[in-house]
């Protein structure tokens, strides 16, 4: 059997209901794993002090705003190709969480840079291609809202993906040229890969709660793309339904 | 070359509204599509002019042989009769407008903004478009709305010069057009099953 | 193609000021600004460009409805879509006619309007010159975003919302010529980034814009 | 509950914030899920029955 | 007059985000300045009450073409026109509606767009206050420029137009207050000044409207 | 009380299209408008109406009694049927919407979003609008245009009522409404001298 397959709605719908309570129970046991963990099993940082514990929702927070438009990346490229309607609506779905995912970067960082950076707020690249982040989901958003015919919709704001995550890498290039910041490297991933420079890497105390949350943030949204993608691949069928009626 | 659509199937805003259409029209010739309002002969035309896909069957002898002429008339209010003909003869690489101003009988009227014209003036100058395509296969869609009988005389007359000069009619409408000699084709017979809706077959 | 630009270009000029109003807002946004800031010289002279650069932009976005939903209301866009022109053609003539009737004023008038915000004398060229070259961007943008939402009821707030975020990297680079101009600094790596953007946007956009404009024909 | 010291307010506004903000997306979509499953429901019966 | 207002509530949190649209809009300007001027923090928070009020300003005026433009095409108006309702009570009703879904979010939401633009302490509390007091009058004087156009095609660039310069007022005190109020000045003077124009404006100028609405119904 | 027009003028975009109109309505009566298109019937229910003034003449007997129904019919797509008639219903300070849902056999739609109803079914919620308005004097223009044959049965009845219970009704229409009982008045006769521009006269 072709994965193809699965991309029938009610296929798809089937299959999604078979594994959502697995993905939602490992979710939720991640997420209460790593944040309790986080939370109160970990030392302050001897330079951040207690604020470091707000990196068990920044990093994966952020982690999965940008992973969220990549999946709608792909599953706009497969529509566009393939036209299997799942994969639109499961573009669709996975917006708004990426939206959320994106506010909670943000809220979280701002929170965060108060006592850090002494500011709410600063021009940093990083920072700033977020909130142009948050500008494209909610530009996509709107526009599936706006158009009433399905398909017309898919098709528009699968260009619009498409387009615009050029453009996003654009104004990621862009900001950093105008602009150099303050906001961290890419410490986490180097620890991850166990590199040498002790200086810089987070340490494994911080670490391996940390990985958990980011597991957690994954498998949540996962369960929630299936189950709202279900809520989608219903709703249509609900309205397919409707007009059938209306015509006959 | 003829037109010819075979099994032909036509959705409208998702939803199929004919299927299984089949004509052939000859050189020479003209077809009336006939029905009721919303049969689907709007959807039906705007398929053969290339606008929209077919739902099934295809469609041979059309594209780049078509000219169409929508319920508007995509007019310019801004622009005089004559700009508005010339744009069009310019877009479709032919020249010279005095023969469809006259056909048209809207020679006098050359230098006034389209705007300020009655809608049967409208009309005819969306009518004389068609004669400045240079195109062979006229599909014509409800062309005589608000015309007075004067003016349909002028129209039909228009439509067998383009006969007999080897180019062929497809037109929708509810009037006599006082073209004894086209071959009718009434829509209704072929309406859709009600909800095979198009793009929303997958989810039913 | 020559036809429909001359057409649309005398259609800006006839029809009821589509061709000053772009302009008249820029005027009024710039105007606008001392109102706002307070009218400090030195404050303003700083804010200049970017001002100028941002009055543009909007003046743009807010006549980009003009480019297509006149066409779609009259049917002339079905009429131009069987006509032989290649989609992509077409967009990228009312992509043209719109920086002429609206980048084209914004650019010249914008040294003019600089003297309004005391712009310092070496920013002028800057000023010009990145107006120059990235209203062309914009335009193509524009017409992507306006492709995007033709045919909606009133889609004219969605269409800033999408084209706002496309408008960032062109303003970016923009701007920062401008402003480094001004400022007396280097600009030939932001100028180079914006010509790039210029001529990238220019040669891919209007694809995506026919490919757009078909699917909301349908 | 750990000691948090002088930034108890930011870690326990932004745990607040994020969590609140993750809850109300869960609630959400949860509830348009029951909703549109309802919908469904009704005029599948509707179909079948008519 | 409740139906009434309770029904353009309805409508503008149904009709397709006719409610967020000018949050969003309001949301992309204050993020274009920084890239316009640049991003240091002291020459930001210097311009930020100036920029969050223009901000402000083209948001309303973005969304003035709903109010009545909506119900003209439908039909509604004249059908208000001939109900037991008064012509002044229809647009103020219809000038706080516009308030509610535009206005009052942009107050609500500047603070925390204050936190973009660096304002300082102070400021927050001053630029709530004077956008809590210069928008209604934003509304009203831009009902005035809607009922003005309504019924012109693509009408919008021109109210744009009509609009602006009675908004300068508004502008100038309102941006003066939250100016002084984040320098730490005193502000009763231009704060006076703010309300009195709103009270002024929503007084007088709905009689205005309606006069204006009932010639463009003839 | 009388609906009486006196020597009636009425001008549409700054010229008079009707001039010397005269008529009474009694309570109970119904008055039916005829003449071809473009004679001025809207205007001359506009101005009964009280949306334009009229040129000369006089109306008694109209302003507050008036319930007016356009070609249009102000519905709002994103509001529900009965949404929409409860709003009119409030603002011309009435209430109970099931008679009228009833009268036009809207009951069983009344929680569709009016978007969502075809034609017919828009005009027939139009025509519900009238009766919550508790008004006297109803005008309508073209109250039948896209209904069906049933529909139209079902709107001759309302009207009926509406003269039983002592009402009267202005209406224009091209068909046949199937009212035997109400008056005729051809609007063509009273069509206004051509060019007497009403606001340019000054200028003559
Ligand atoms: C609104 C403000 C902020 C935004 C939008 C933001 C955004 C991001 C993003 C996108 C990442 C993921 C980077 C990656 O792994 O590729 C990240 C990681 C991180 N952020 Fe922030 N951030 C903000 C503020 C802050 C502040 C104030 C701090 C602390 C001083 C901070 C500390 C971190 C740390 C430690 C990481 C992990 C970096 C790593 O090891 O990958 N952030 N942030
Ligand atoms: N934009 C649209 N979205 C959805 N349905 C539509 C749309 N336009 C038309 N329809 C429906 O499609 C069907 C066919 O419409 P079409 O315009 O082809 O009819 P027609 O035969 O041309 O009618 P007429 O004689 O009134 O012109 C109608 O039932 C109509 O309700
Ligand atoms: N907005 C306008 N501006 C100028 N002239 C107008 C306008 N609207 C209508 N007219 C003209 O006024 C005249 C009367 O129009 P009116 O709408 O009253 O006609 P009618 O009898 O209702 O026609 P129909 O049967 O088509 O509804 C027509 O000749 C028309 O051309
Ligand atoms: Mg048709
Ligand atoms: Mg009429």
């Amino acid at each position: 059997m072709s994965i193809w397959d699965y991309a029938n709605p009610v296929k798809f719908i089937r299959t999604a209901d078979h594994i959502l309570p697995w993905v939602s129970g490992a979710a939720l046991l991640c997420l209460v794993t790593g944040l309790v963990w986080g939370f109160f099993f970990t030392p302050d940082d001897f330079r951040q002090g207690s604020t470091v514990k707000i990196i068990y929702l920044h990093v994966p927070a952020a982690l999965m705003a940008i992973n969220a438009w990549l999946m709608m990346l792909v599953a706009s490229l497969i529509w566009i190709v393939r036209r299997h309607h799942v994969s639109a609506l499961a573009a669709r779905a996975a917006a708004p969480i990426g939206a959320v995912m994106t506010v909670i970067a943000l809220a979280t960082g701002a929170i965060w840079g108060q006592p850090m950076w002494g500011t709410w707020w600063a021009w940093d690249p990083r920072l700033t291609s977020f909130l142009i982040l948050f500008l494209f989901y909610l530009g996509y958003i709107a526009l599936w809202e706006a158009i009433e015919s399905d398909d017309t919709a898919a098709d528009l704001t699968a260009i619009l993906c498409l387009v615009g995550s050029v453009f996003a890498v654009l104004s990621r290039y862009a900001v950093n040229f105008w602009n150099q910041g303050l906001h961290q490297g890419a410490s986490v991933m180097r620890a991850g890969a166990m590199a040498g420079d002790t200086e810089e890497r987070v340490s494994n105390v911080f670490a391996v709660p940390l990985f958990v949350c980011i597991a957690g943030f994954v498998l949540l949204f996962v369960a929630l793309v299936l189950l709202r993608t279900q809520t989608e691949i219903r709703a249509r069928r609900t309205r397919a339904l409707l007009a059938r009626e209306r015509v006959a | 070359m003829d037109l010819i659509a075979t099994d032909l199937g036509v959705a409208r805003g998702g939803v199929p509204v004919l299927e299984g259409v089949g004509f052939v029209l000859r050189p020479g010739r003209a077809l009336v599509l006939r029905g009721p309002n919303g049969a689907g002969k709007t959807t039906l035309l705007r398929t053969v002019a290339g606008l929209q896909p077919p739902l099934s069957g295809r469609i041979e002898g059309a594209g780049e042989r078509v000219a169409y002429a929508a319920h508007s008339d995509g007019l310019k209010a801004m622009l005089t009769v004559a700009e508005n003909l010339r744009f069009w003869a310019r877009v479709f690489g032919t020249s010279g407008i005095g023969a469809a101003l006259e056909g048209f009988d809207l020679t006098g009227l050359s230098d006034r903004l389209a705007g300020t014209l009655s809608a049967g003036q409208k009309r005819r100058l969306g009518l004389a478009r068609m004669a400045v395509t240079g195109r062979p296969v006229w599909v014509l869609d409800e062309p005589t709305v608000s015309l007075d009988a004067g003016s349909v005389t002028l129209f039909a007359e228009a439509v067998r010069r383009h006969l007999a000069a080897g180019g062929s009619a497809l037109m929708a409408t509810h009037i006599d057009l006082g073209l004894a000699e086209a071959a009718v084709l009434d829509v209704a017979p072929f309406r859709a099953r009600p909800g095979v809706a198009a793009e929303d077959e997958a989810f039913l | 193609m020559i036809a429909l630009l001359s057409r649309d270009l005398a259609l800006a000029v006839r029809a009821g000021g589509g061709f000053g109003l772009g302009l008249a807002f820029f005027l009024i946004v710039t105007v606008l600004v001392p109102f706002g800031v307070g009218p400090e010289t030195a404050l303003l002279a700083r804010i200049a460009p970017g001002v100028l650069w941002i009055g543009a932009l909007l003046a743009c976005l807010l006549s980009l409805d003009r480019i297509l939903a006149l066409d779609w209301e009259d049917g002339s866009l079905d009429l131009l879509a069987t006509a032989p022109l290649p989609m992509e053609g077409i967009v990228t003539v009312k992509a043209l006619a719109h920086w002429i009737t609206t980048g084209l004023p914004l650019v010249l008038a914008a040294p003019m309007l600089g003297v309004l915000l005391s712009l310092p004398v070496e920013g002028y060229l800057w000023v010009f010159l990145s107006l120059a070259l990235g209203t062309p961007a914009l335009s193509v943008i524009g017409t992507f975003g306006a492709a995007l939402t033709v045919g909606l009821k009133r889609g004219g707030l969605l269409m800033s919302l999408l084209v706002l975020p496309l408008y960032v990297p062109t303003l970016i680079f923009g701007a920062e010529v401008a402003r480094r101009g001004a400022e007396g600094l280097a600009v030939s790596a932001p100028l180079a980034m914006l010509a790039g953007i210029s001529c990238g946007v220019i040669a891919v956009l209007p694809f995506a814009s026919a490919a757009v404009l078909r699917i909301n024909l349908r | 509950m750990p000691e948090l010291g002088k930034y108890a307010v930011a870690v326990l506004s932004s745990y607040a914030v994020s969590l609140g903000l993750i809850l109300a997306l869960v609630a959400l979509t949860l509830r348009r899920a029951r909703r549109v499953r309802a919908d469904l429901e009704k005029v599948e019966e509707r179909v079948k029955r008519g």
